[in-house]
């Protein structure tokens, strides 16, 4: 009851809003979710948002080989740290959208520059948080390792993994955002292509329904996420019953 | 807004060659002729400035003739004061054409069915007068892949062989053109004779006197900038970042008063046969 | 068995261990005490191997230390951060003998062994943070004994337990090293404990830090936590002990 | 400290050596990717104009604007939400249907609402940034050590006195964190909506460079929002610092 | 001055105290002992008025305790978590005395004299986390004291710091105590620790918790860390306070 009682309220007062204000912009939620069914069950749902969300997952898990395999050595080596740490900073401070146009340039236009997109942005909290969270592995925790002759394959990944979750977090709402972005470039298919095509041509109830289906992902995605979590941390205080 | 006499007002306008006119018909005072205070603001592109008129940001903007259809057809009470934009009409020296690689096997319009082609927009005005310029040669566009690709990554694409051709507007043909590219179609020279690429207008509520003196305003600036080319490159260099030495090379458009009817009914029958209009446009409600 | 001598220790400049000296013979137990920060943490990392000591020399079974030594462990007062937290009680105990390659069986028997040794025989697939912090500090035991060391090594084990748990322990780590025999090295800040524990106290001075006394504790060696600390022995070892470490700590 | 400058110093001239040989060397077309140096006088170049600055200023300005109404609304939603008992179960799940939203989906309503001016701008940036805020400011006033209430409970602390002198500080940390967060995110959507919409700023300088076909530009441009980026971030690690001189987190370096 | 009558406090239909009854003379210091578990806190919460008892009653001064009563004060075992750590140490006492609105000559006067008593008039400015253990925990007594409670409830204070400070603070609270004459309960798990404080020792039972004595403690009035605790009779007491918790535990 009180789970719904919010969302449901809300949907009224965007009703009664869209009612009385009778905005070109604001089409009644009935008229959306009739775009919805009308819109994404059948073929736009295999032409678009399956070609989305492989681009995502592509790049997503190529930003977490690469994040993780490089935070591991940045992470365990002072010095190569030190130096690493300057160049990253810049790279991770420039917009990824601003990447866009570059990106273009150098590989072109099909699903592997969006996927290149995705993976510029998504590859930095990754990365620099497994750098963090490998150089701050619990030293009591190393000297132990030492001490009985374990080797640290053994701490390294999953004593970091607090933080390399974190990492895959902000990567995931990150990776979300530069796929909507990746398809409003040069793009012939794909959730934020097509949303875009329907803003041009002034057809908003779609529109809406566009959105709407966005937000079910990022929800669906991060409900996803958020299990993948519990079961991989279940160690962690965070996680105990 | 009345003030000091003057209307202020506001227009949406892409920075694009196209456009020259209002940009010299303002720095030639055509519109304080007028009682007209402009401004005028850069927009993205047909989306962004219809939008603005109909938000009230702006009570004049600039827009092609497909985007006006479509928004026309959704419901959105747009109307024409002025002509923007014509196609040369002439093959082989227009401000619009279809590129290859200079050693591809393209030679012509009909080749293109099967091929990757690129335009700014999917769904506008590129696609459907390339699919009525291949018609016109004599084969099917059902088979072209069209691609969305901004004008100004057009011509790298094409040199890296990700598309096998590419659709772009001036300075752009120019350039890609002396960079080895070859033109295998003039869309919209070949089209429909005369074709009034773009135009200017304003939503449902301006004051009707106010849109007689943009649109004499306006009409004054057509006819000047047609006659003028060499100013009409010059205004160039002020509102678009283009390099002077193409500046002095590209093919620049027409700039007639007078909006071609004629074609704008063939693009909007065009559009209609290729499903980017549901149904049979409205040509006079739009057009004055 | 192990001996240290001349051990100094600087940290950037600063000298935090003078000079050390003392030795432990094969099987004995001695206790180290000393004023906060006088440097007793330091020196039993540096006993492991963990550290390298600016000047003087470990040894362990007359063999130099340079890293950690093969036949040593160490039980840290961080119980909780030296348990993998995402392991049960049994892979951490288990984990060490693994790594050593001990045959599976031998193995098995081992760490039941040490689990049926400090009473954890019924919880082995519990994980660390399920238990009580004197549960945690009994896993961190049991792995030291299923290492079967040479040499232990406790750096004040009982600092975070509270004191019923603690004299269980403490009675624990008896009863182990009566039965077991290890050479053991167990550093506290508790002079009671000290006292109760020790063959032998150690007493450091406060930093820059020296051996201030050796102390042999004459106490039967059936110990027991109410007649042998109601012992009026006890009593003076007790406040030798502590005027000794009042001393070092005026003196600083 | 200074073998870590030398060593960062060393990493960026590695960069800037990389990225100067690759189109030298011819692996990269030139036209595609311009040397390091040639970017850097591009940049220095543009520094001189006075529309660089202009369009900066028109940035800084959709991002701070943005920025401070997400950070109002953010914690004053955040703490009527711990005020009145029950309202924190009610609004979970539209929170966390809200949340995961990628603000860019709003790009074409934006575009239909605002076209493009800074109201576009600054309906992504608040949209973006307030739920980054809110989230932080939920933790930070549940996180409230049940030992602390006790205390001041014991010692007769009055509601107000609470909030001032035990919730306030307790989220602080959190708060913070939301704002520094949020100011990254702020900046990215400030830049896509320039670049996408065509909003007035360094992303449509960026987007008319491009159109232009000068890819030094581009390239000059690019540079200079990573340097704005960081600078965005340090300045709000040094607010933090100051703010939470106390905390953990700033105390022990 | 304080009694405690026929408490109950049951956690979610678990009875966890079942029924305890005693009562303290103005200015008497009683210590509170008994098996980890057995409800101590809960005991202590419930009389400064921070949990609301089952049934049973708690009055101060002849006034029913129905949330925290304005002349009590508490210093809680987590000495880290109870003090502010946004604030300096001066500013931490300060607070309930701003609260309760003395006027800012007074205050300053308490606050100084306060943190004197403790030793600490030297880092006013300092923040909690620059200093030790033993420091912060001076510092929540300093606060208490500033407050000039009637009552003053002291749970398990001393249970995280090491002996040595362990010992100063135990003479702190001693000599405070003589000198003020505030009536004390204090809840320690320490038999030692109760038997060389208190003037009485109430030793609880495990839960569902009873009163199993009340023990009088008849040691000399003026106590010393070594010599108090060397008397026979201190073994004594000692060990029947442990052979009565040894009964609570077995029993349970
Ligand atoms: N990594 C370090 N860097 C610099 N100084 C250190 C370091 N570790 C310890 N010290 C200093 O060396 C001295 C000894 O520290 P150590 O931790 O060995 O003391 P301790 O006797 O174990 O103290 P405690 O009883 O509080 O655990 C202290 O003055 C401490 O400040
Ligand atoms: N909030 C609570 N909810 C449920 N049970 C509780 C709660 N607090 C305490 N208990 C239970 O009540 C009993 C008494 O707890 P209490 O904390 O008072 O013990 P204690 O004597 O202070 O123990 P210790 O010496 O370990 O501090 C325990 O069995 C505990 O599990
Ligand atoms: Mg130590
Ligand atoms: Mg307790």
């Amino acid at each position: 009851m009180r789970v719904l009682g919010l969302p449901v309220l809300l949907v009224l007062a965007w009703w009664a809003y869209s009612a009385v204000a009778d905005n070109f912009y604001v089409p009644d939620p009935l008229r959306v979710v009739r775009a919805f069914a009308d819109t994404w069950f059948g073929q736009r749902l295999l032409d678009d948002a399956l070609p989305s969300v492989g681009r995502l997952a592509a790049g997503y898990v190529v930003a977490t080989v690469i994040g993780v395999g490089l935070g591991v050595p940045i992470g365990l080596s002072a010095r190569l740290r030190a130096t690493a740490e300057p160049v990253l900073e810049f790279f991770r401070a420039i917009p990824p959208p601003v990447l866009v146009p570059l990106i273009m340039l150098l590989v072109g236009i099909d699903d592997s520059m969006k996927v290149l997109v995705i993976v510029s942005g998504c590859v930095w909290p990754i990365l620099l948080n497994t750098v963090e969270g490998v150089r701050a592995l619990d030293e009591v925790l190393a000297d132990t390792c030492r001490m009985y002759g374990i080797s640290r394959r053994h701490l390294i990944l999953r004593g970091a993994s607090p933080q390399i979750m974190a990492g895959l977090r902000q990567a995931l709402s990150v990776g979300i955002i530069l796929m909507v972005i990746s398809e409003m470039f040069a793009s012939s298919s794909g959730l934020g292509f097509t949303i875009v095509l329907f803003q041009r041509g002034f057809q908003i109830a779609e529109m809406w329904s566009g959105i709407l289906l966005l937000g079910l992902l990022g929800f669906a995605l991060s409900t996803a996420f958020r299990w993948l979590e519990r079961r991989i941390l279940f160690w962690h205080w965070s996680n105990r019953a | 807004a009345q003030e000091g006499g003057k209307d202020k007002v506001n227009a949406g306008v892409i920075a694009i060659v196209d456009t020259a006119p209002i940009h010299l018909g303002k720095a030639k005072g055509f519109f304080d002729k007028q009682n007209i205070d402009l401004t005028i603001t850069a927009v993205q592109g047909g989306a962004a400035s219809i939008s603005g008129v109909v938000s009230g940001q702006f009570q004049f903007a600039f827009a092609n003739t497909t985007s006006l259809l479509t928004a026309r057809e959704q419901g959105l009470p747009l109307k024409v004061v002025a002509n923007g934009v014509n196609s040369t009409g002439e093959t082989g020296k227009d401000f619009s054409a279809v590129l290859v690689k200079g050693d591809s096997p393209i030679q012509s319009a009909a080749d293109l069915p099967g091929k990757t082609v690129s335009v700014n927009q999917l769904k506008n005005i590129g696609d459907t007068t390339i699919r009525a310029t291949v018609r016109k040669a004599g084969a099917d566009p059902a088979t072209i892949e069209f691609v969305e690709l901004a004008f100004p990554d057009a011509p790298a694409a094409l040199q890296n062989g990700r598309v096998d051709a590419i659709w772009v507007v001036e300075p752009f043909v120019s350039q890609a053109i002396s960079q080895g590219a070859r033109a295998v179609a003039w869309n919209y020279a070949e089209a429909t004779p005369d074709l009034t690429v773009a135009m200017y207008f304003t939503g449902g509520d301006t004051d009707p006197d106010l849109v007689k003196r943009f649109t004499a305003a306006m009409n004054e600036s057509l006819d000047y900038a047609q006659a003028h080319p060499e100013e009409a490159r010059e205004i160039l260099k002020s509102y678009t970042k283009i390099a002077p030495e193409v500046i002095a090379q590209i093919t620049l458009p027409k700039w007639p008063a007078q909006v071609n009817r004629d074609s704008v009914q063939a693009i909007a029958d065009a559009a209609l046969g290729d499903g980017v209009l549901k149904n049979k446009a409205d040509i006079a409600a739009l057009l004055p | 068995m192990l001996e240290i001598s001349g051990l100094k220790k600087e940290y950037g400049g600063r000298e935090a261990v003078r000079e050390l000296t003392f030795s432990l013979d094969r099987g004995e137990l001695v206790c180290v005490v000393g004023p906060s920060g006088c440097g007793k943490t330091t020196l039993l990392r540096c006993v492991a191997g963990l550290l390298p000591a600016t000047a003087g020399t470990v040894s362990v079974a007359g063999e130099r230390v340079t890293g950690p030594p093969p036949n040593m462990a160490v039980v840290f007062q961080e119980y909780g951060r030296s348990l993998f937290p995402w392991m049960t009680v049994r892979q951490n105990v288990e984990l060490p003998l693994k790594e050593r390659r001990v045959p599976r069986e031998r193995r098995e028997r081992l760490v039941f062994d040490a689990l049926a040794a400090v009473s954890l025989d019924d919880v082995p697939g519990a994980y660390p943070w399920q238990l009580s912090g004197g549960m945690q500090q009994r896993v961190a035991i049991a792995r030291a004994i299923a290492y079967e060391p040479q040499v232990l090594l406790m750096d004040e084990p009982f600092a975070a337990v509270d004191a019923q748990t603690r004299a269980e322990l403490e009675d624990l780590i008896l009863a182990l090293w009566q039965r077991l025999g290890t050479t053991t090295l167990f550093v506290t800040h508790d002079i009671d404990e000290a006292v109760y524990l020790g063959q032998r106290v150690v007493v450091l001075s406060a930093s820059p830090t020296v051996v201030l006394e050796d102390l042999k504790i004459d106490l039967p060696a059936e110990r027991d936590q109410l007649s042998t600390r109601a012992l009026p022995r006890f009593a003076d070892l007790r406040g030798h002990v502590y005027a000794q470490i009042q001393r070092a700590k005026g003196a600083r | 400290m200074t073998r870590a400058i030398a060593y960062g110093a060393a990493g960026l001239a590695a960069l800037l050596a990389v990225l100067e040989a690759v189109p030298r060397l011819g692996l990269v077309d030139a036209r595609f990717l311009p040397p390091a140096s040639e970017i850097l006088a591009e940049l220095g170049g543009l520094l001189g104009t006075a529309e660089l600055w202009i369009a900066l200023g028109e940035t800084l300005r959709g991002w701070a604007l943005g920025l401070a109404i997400a950070f109002v609304a953010a914690v004053a939603a955040g703490v009527v939400i711990d005020l009145i008992p029950g309202l924190r179960a009610a609004s979970n799940s539209t929170i966390e249907f809200l949340r995961p939203i990628p603000s860019v989906a709003l790009i074409p309503l934006a575009t239909l609402l605002f076209g493009a001016s800074l109201g576009s701008t600054l309906l992504l940036v608040v949209y973006a940034a307030f739920w980054q805020v809110l989230i932080q400011v939920l933790y930070g006033v549940a996180d409230v050590d049940t030992v602390a209430r006790d205390t001041a409970r014991a010692y007769g602390l009055g509601r107000w006195s609470a909030i001032r002198h035990l919730v306030w500080p307790t989220a602080l940390p959190y708060i913070m964190t939301g704002l520094r967060l949020a100011a990254a995110v702020a900046f990215i959507l400030a830049i896509t909506a320039e670049l996408v919409i065509g909003s007035p700023g360094l992303g449509l300088e960026i987007q008319t460079a491009q159109s232009g076909g000068a890819v030094p530009t581009v390239y000059a441009l690019v540079v200079l929002t990573g340097l704005i980026g960081i600078a965005v971030n340090a300045g709000v690690r040094m607010l933090e610092r100051r703010v939470l001189a106390w905390h953990p987190s700033v105390r022990g370096t």
